[in-house]
């Protein structure tokens, strides 16, 4: 055991530092939820690649850095220090791409994932469908080979399609085999968004804002080479991708431990009201605390993946302690602001109130969506523990 | 001894909830919000019909010279169906603040009016910052360095703030005192101000009740029916659990809610204890209702086209209004600390 | 609704407050889990009829006043007020006591109410199974009706019984009929614990102490007129009694209410160190709090059911309540009292710790007996809520 | 940067692991509690020549040489069987203590002995009150009065006190400073006491995170054998999540008492924080497993019976030793609102 930097990370990160300084927007981008925001966000994703910091995780030959998990954790930690956009096309980046690393044929490598890093292809997910939310395996959307073998007519419906509204291009999995039941007969189809016969139905969500939508198909014809891996392959491509999701990239504790810094310069501004209610006090020291740990936890994970280990149920354990802390987090800043904490932020006397509204809002989704935590409770005491299933 | 409401209590309670039940769907909710004012003048007029704009009106002046407990249970249907018309803090804070200021000619001049639903009058109280509904009130009772001032609508300039819950509208509101009634200052000033913000707090509790009940009639209805991996999801055990610690802390903020509301009608030494725990104890379950039902709607409740979160967001917005958590606690703390305090068995009532 | 004591009420808390000044022992008794303190709390419970303060809600015929429940609630103010000695027989007089009046014959309800009320029969429960705790319909000993018909032949095994090793009767249910399953075929039963084949064998408790114990039934003969109610109606029976147990009169507020009054006391007596952990100074005003909303239900209900209404789900939603809240208060005092938290009472340096330690370990039980808090939030769920059984 | 324990780490905590499994059983473990001083010798010995107590004494005194971060896992282990036996505070607080405290006449002497097992020294800091196992030492190293004492067990009178865990031996002792050995005074006794604290805390951390997960397995198995209904009760949902709470927190709590092992073994100027921070997320983790596993063992829980209650006592137990939770939040309370505090992300390491 290490627990201190090299002289070469000090150099990373510094050099991400300086990058960050001279490229992040001095006004905040509007929210990737709106079609200006959107807009904006596939611009920065561009800026990020010129500067090769787009995916540094990717190979050199592929625009990227091939940057270890730790200089990954070192870019995160600077990325959210300076505030820099969120990034719109995470679907694609941090979960196609490395499945197409993976499953994709070399001419598919080649055609989607410049467009992927460049900002130039947004991508969406469609995996959920109005029922087989939680259960994917419940998956009904047929796509079926066209008699020459050479294209897909998709027919069904996908749902909670993240950043579906302005997205280029969806991934997702859809039943090649009609007489097939739960996880098999699934294939990994990428659909271009604006093919014939579909439609995208915006849904908003607590903010009003159209974060995701549902998407139609209606006779949408896909070319064959838009398969990703085999026929009826789909399920154990996409638990690659799963897991991936589940992982450590999309939820940087860098993300986790920022917010806590300003719950606790929110509470030191607002300590002589704040100490009224002695749970707040409680709930600060927490925040920073479990911030801390979630941090420790993703190092050691970090390390060991590092040294040829695997996921295991970190991907559970991570999903219900992230999701919980931000809920947490965000829930004692609203307390905190007090009667302030329902304003919007552009409202005449919302004061210090800053993004917390929005985060509240967002953070509600945490214990939902990629498998509610109830499913990840049940994962860790069937998976982890070895409890009787039934 | 007796702590149960009489029959007619509870038949006007009934007849409420049919009333709002009906008119107050979230249909109905959906184009308020689409209106400029977010306030129906015929919904007013229909509240006005049925007698609750002039509850606690004294009968000399056209109302029913009813008091808070009379109106608790209406409080809590308010909140069942989120009514946004400003039906909760008028009766129980505006209604009560003008008969009691002591100025008679304001009294005579407004209480008419507002039983007859003609005029609304709103409160403004330091510890909410900004005023609920100012833009639809005829009459503002605004508090000013420790004085209150009764404030005609020409004479109030307001600027508008947007809050979380699309139903509700707040307003920082400016006036010259000079073109003001001064109603009281100093310690009449606080006295009247402190029993306005207990029964500020009282609504605020008796709404959160009717919320959190909204919110598990929703959930329960929804898990019955959405089915996943082959059954309904509120079938799993952790699904009516979620559900089950809404229900059975919903039964231990009920009577703390009724016994405040009691206390204030009787003006009980213990009501600010009383008011106090009630409304911290019905916004914790309302806030816990909000949490639980979400999470059993999964990805349909981040959803504005669920229904469910325009009561979330009600509950959330009235958690901090007439006083912070922190400002009961201190209230439950002073008492609880004080020296020779009557606290255990047999101190309650 | 009248929130106020009327006159009678008051002179009737006066006349207790002065007989229970009187009488309460000045010392407190031993524990009723060692054999000298079940000796004295027998001897108490018979000092309590002298009084005729053993169950005032019994007729007065039977050696009550017939209190009403309002009066029942002052009478247990005033008792827990004057830290009066635990109820030694509290399953006789509570819970079987009237059930015997509602299912007895006149000559069981003379031949048992009297030596209840006196202390002279001390009674346990004979309920769960080895393998019928929460689940009491799965009850497998066995009562055969001899074939003249004057006694049954117990076999079997209960367990969990409180009390049991020194107490002088058992009531349960027993299979009647083999062929039966389920809640079918049981009849309850009333069993003399000096019977010939009976074995009691104590089981410690946490504590140390054996609280409670198994009993084994080899062929006891019972005669037949210790039957309550008719046979293979013991389910009704039973269920009434469950009823009372789950109801109020075992976990009177006015136990939580002192619990928490001697919370307070503890806190502001420690206040200096206490303060350091925020959540002290929050679980200490919630205790309070709790402890008065259980009064104030407490109180609705007994007035309600005054009214003529009936005991619905409060049975379910209070067993949570209190015993959450229970475990909670002691769970404080213990942070409160630091390091000299986990010392017995007696220790020589155990200075200020009372019986916080002894209530703790008590308190762990709570939300485990008369059906676990697990069962409880599926009977709210189900029954209450109208949630789908399966 | 490399946060993973070596080969050598791990093997050692394995075999060390295996020998506790085996010898200190439950039932070895009543038995114990049934002796006067429910301390075996035969054990110590054993200890002894598995290096254990030795582990952190200099190799020039007979001892392995091994730091705070060597011994971290296998305290772990320690409380996962909750061994009684002094040996963490052994390890990680006495014999640190002797090696640090500047007098070498008193380490030269004590410290093979402690390494061959031959002598076992505890220690009592103000913090603790009571000295756990002074009646089995044969050196106690005690604070009074902002000083550090060596006293041999001669000139200490003790008192024994009784603990809700059968295992555990505190004592309050009293000695006469004129026949002890004053080791430090003043600043130098206040930076020993600091470092003895941190210590102890982490020993306390780490067993209560093997403690935690020994209720996980024992609540694992009882319920998956366990029928209820005609199923295991370990297939019942709110079962399943009652462990996963444990499970899951767990896992955040080993990595902050890794990384206090790390600091204090280090030195590093983070220590104290780490330190507080590990022994609240560990000993939270073991009273919620204690919480949740009596739960799931319905009434067998509450039993002397079963084994439960031999590691859910060691839980409570443990929970106030080596400063409370208040003690250990005010100091990171200190470091996070002092101005100009390295907060956020990056600030880490």
């Amino acid at each position: 055991m290490k627990l201190e930097y090299t002289a070469e990370h000090q150099a990373f990160r510094e050099e991400v530092r300086s990058w960050l300084k001279a490229n992040v927007p001095a006004e905040p981008l509007k929210s990737f939820d709106t079609e200006e925001g959107f807009q904006q966000h596939r611009e920065w994703e561009a800026k990020l690649y010129e500067g090769r910091w787009g995916m540094i995780t990717w190979p050199e030959e592929m625009g990227g850095r091939g940057a270890d998990l730790l200089q990954w954790l070192i870019f995160e930690e600077e990325y959210y220090a300076a505030s820099a956009p969120l990034r719109v096309n995470q679907n694609g980046i941090f979960l196609l791409g490395p499945t197409l690393m993976e499953y994709g044929t070399e001419e598919q490598k080649k055609r989607f994932l410049n467009g992927m890093a460049t900002g130039k292809d947004i991508w969406c997910q469609g995996w959920s469908e109005p029922n087989a939310g939680s259960d994917m395996a419940a998956i009904r959307s047929r796509a079926d080979l066209s008699e020459d073998g050479s294209h897909y007519i998709i027919n069904g419906q996908k749902t909670w399609s993240t950043r579906a509204v302005w997205a280029d291009w969806c991934f997702g999995m859809f039943r090649t085999d009609p007489e097939s039941e739960r996880h098999r007969g699934l294939t990994f189809i990428l659909v271009p968004l604006d093919s014939e016969g579909i439609t995208v139905r915006p849904i908003p969500q607590l903010d009003g804002l159209p974060g995701f939508a549902e998407i139609f198909f209606d006779n949408v014809k896909v070319p064959v080479d838009c398969r990703l891996g085999g026929e009826g392959e789909g399920w154990s491509v996409a638990m690659a991708t799963a897991g991936f999701e589940r992982g450590l990239m999309l939820r940087s504790p860098a993300r986790f431990q920022e917010t806590a810094k300003r719950l606790v310069e929110l509470y030191k501004a607002n300590q002589e009201t704040a100490d009224e209610d002695p749970s707040i006090r409680e709930a600060v020291l927490r925040a920073y605390m479990d911030a801390e740990a979630y941090c420790l936890t993703t190092y050691q994970t970090a390390c060991r993946l590092m040294q040829g280990g695997k996921i295991g149920a970190e991907a559970s354990t991570n999903k219900i302690f992230w999701s919980e802390l931000d809920q947490q987090m965000h829930a004692t800043a609203l307390k905190i602001l007090e009667t302030r904490g329902e304003l919007l932020p552009e409202s005449p006397d919302a004061g210090d109130v800053g993004r917390w509204l929005d985060g509240w809002l967002f953070a509600q989704s945490g214990p939902i969506y990629a498998g509610t935590n109830e499913i990840q409770r049940n994962i860790i005491a069937e998976r982890m523990l070895g409890m009787p299933r039934k | 001894m007796d702590f149960t409401f009489s029959e007619d209590q509870l038949l006007f309670q009934e007849s409420v909830r049919d009333f709002l039940v009906n008119e107050i769907t979230p249909d109905k909710i959906r184009q308020l919000w689409e209106t400029d004012s977010g306030r129906s003048d015929e919904l007013w007029q229909q509240l006005a019909e049925m007698g609750l704009t002039g509850l606690t009106v004294p009968e000399d002046f056209g109302g029913l010279g009813m008091n808070e407990l009379d109106f608790v249970l209406l409080a809590q249907e308010a909140g069942y169906v989120a009514l946004s018309e400003p039906l909760v803090n008028s009766v129980l804070v505006a209604t009560p603040l003008l008969s009691e200021c002591g100025n008679s000619a304001i009294a005579e001049q407004w209480l008419p009016k507002i039983a007859s639903g003609e005029a609304r009058a709103v409160v403004g109280l330091a510890v909410n910052k900004l005023v609920e509904d100012a833009h639809c009130a005829d009459l503002l009772l605004l508090e000013k360095g420790g004085a209150i001032y009764a404030v005609e609508a020409a004479n109030a300039s307001l600027r508008a703030n947007e809050s979380v819950d699309p139903g509700r509208k707040l307003f920082a509101v400016d006036f010259d005192p000079a073109a003001a009634v001064c109603l009281a200052e100093g310690g009449a000033a606080q006295a009247l101000i402190n029993k306005a913000l207990n029964r500020g707090a009282l609504g605020v509790a008796a709404q959160s009740l009717g919320l959190a009940q909204r919110m598990i009639d929703l959930s329960v209805r929804y898990t019955s029916e959405r089915k996943q991996f082959g059954v309904a999801i509120g079938s799993f055990q952790a699904v009516k659990h979620h559900m089950a610690n809404i229900a059975y802390k919903l039964e231990y903020a009920k009577t703390p809610v009724y016994r405040a509301a009691y206390d204030i009608a009787n003006d009980t030494p213990r009501a600010d204890l009383s008011v106090s725990h009630a409304k911290l104890a019905a916004c914790e379950v309302a806030d816990l209702a909000a949490k639980n039902s979400i999470q059993v709607h999964g990805a349909m409740g981040y959803t504005w086209e669920v229904d469910l979160h325009i009561f979330m967001k009600r509950a959330w917005a009235l958690n901090s209004s007439y006083g912070t958590a922190g400002f009961h606690k201190n209230r439950v703390a002073a008492v609880l600390l004080a020296d020779n305090a009557a606290l255990g068995a047999g101190a309650t009532f």
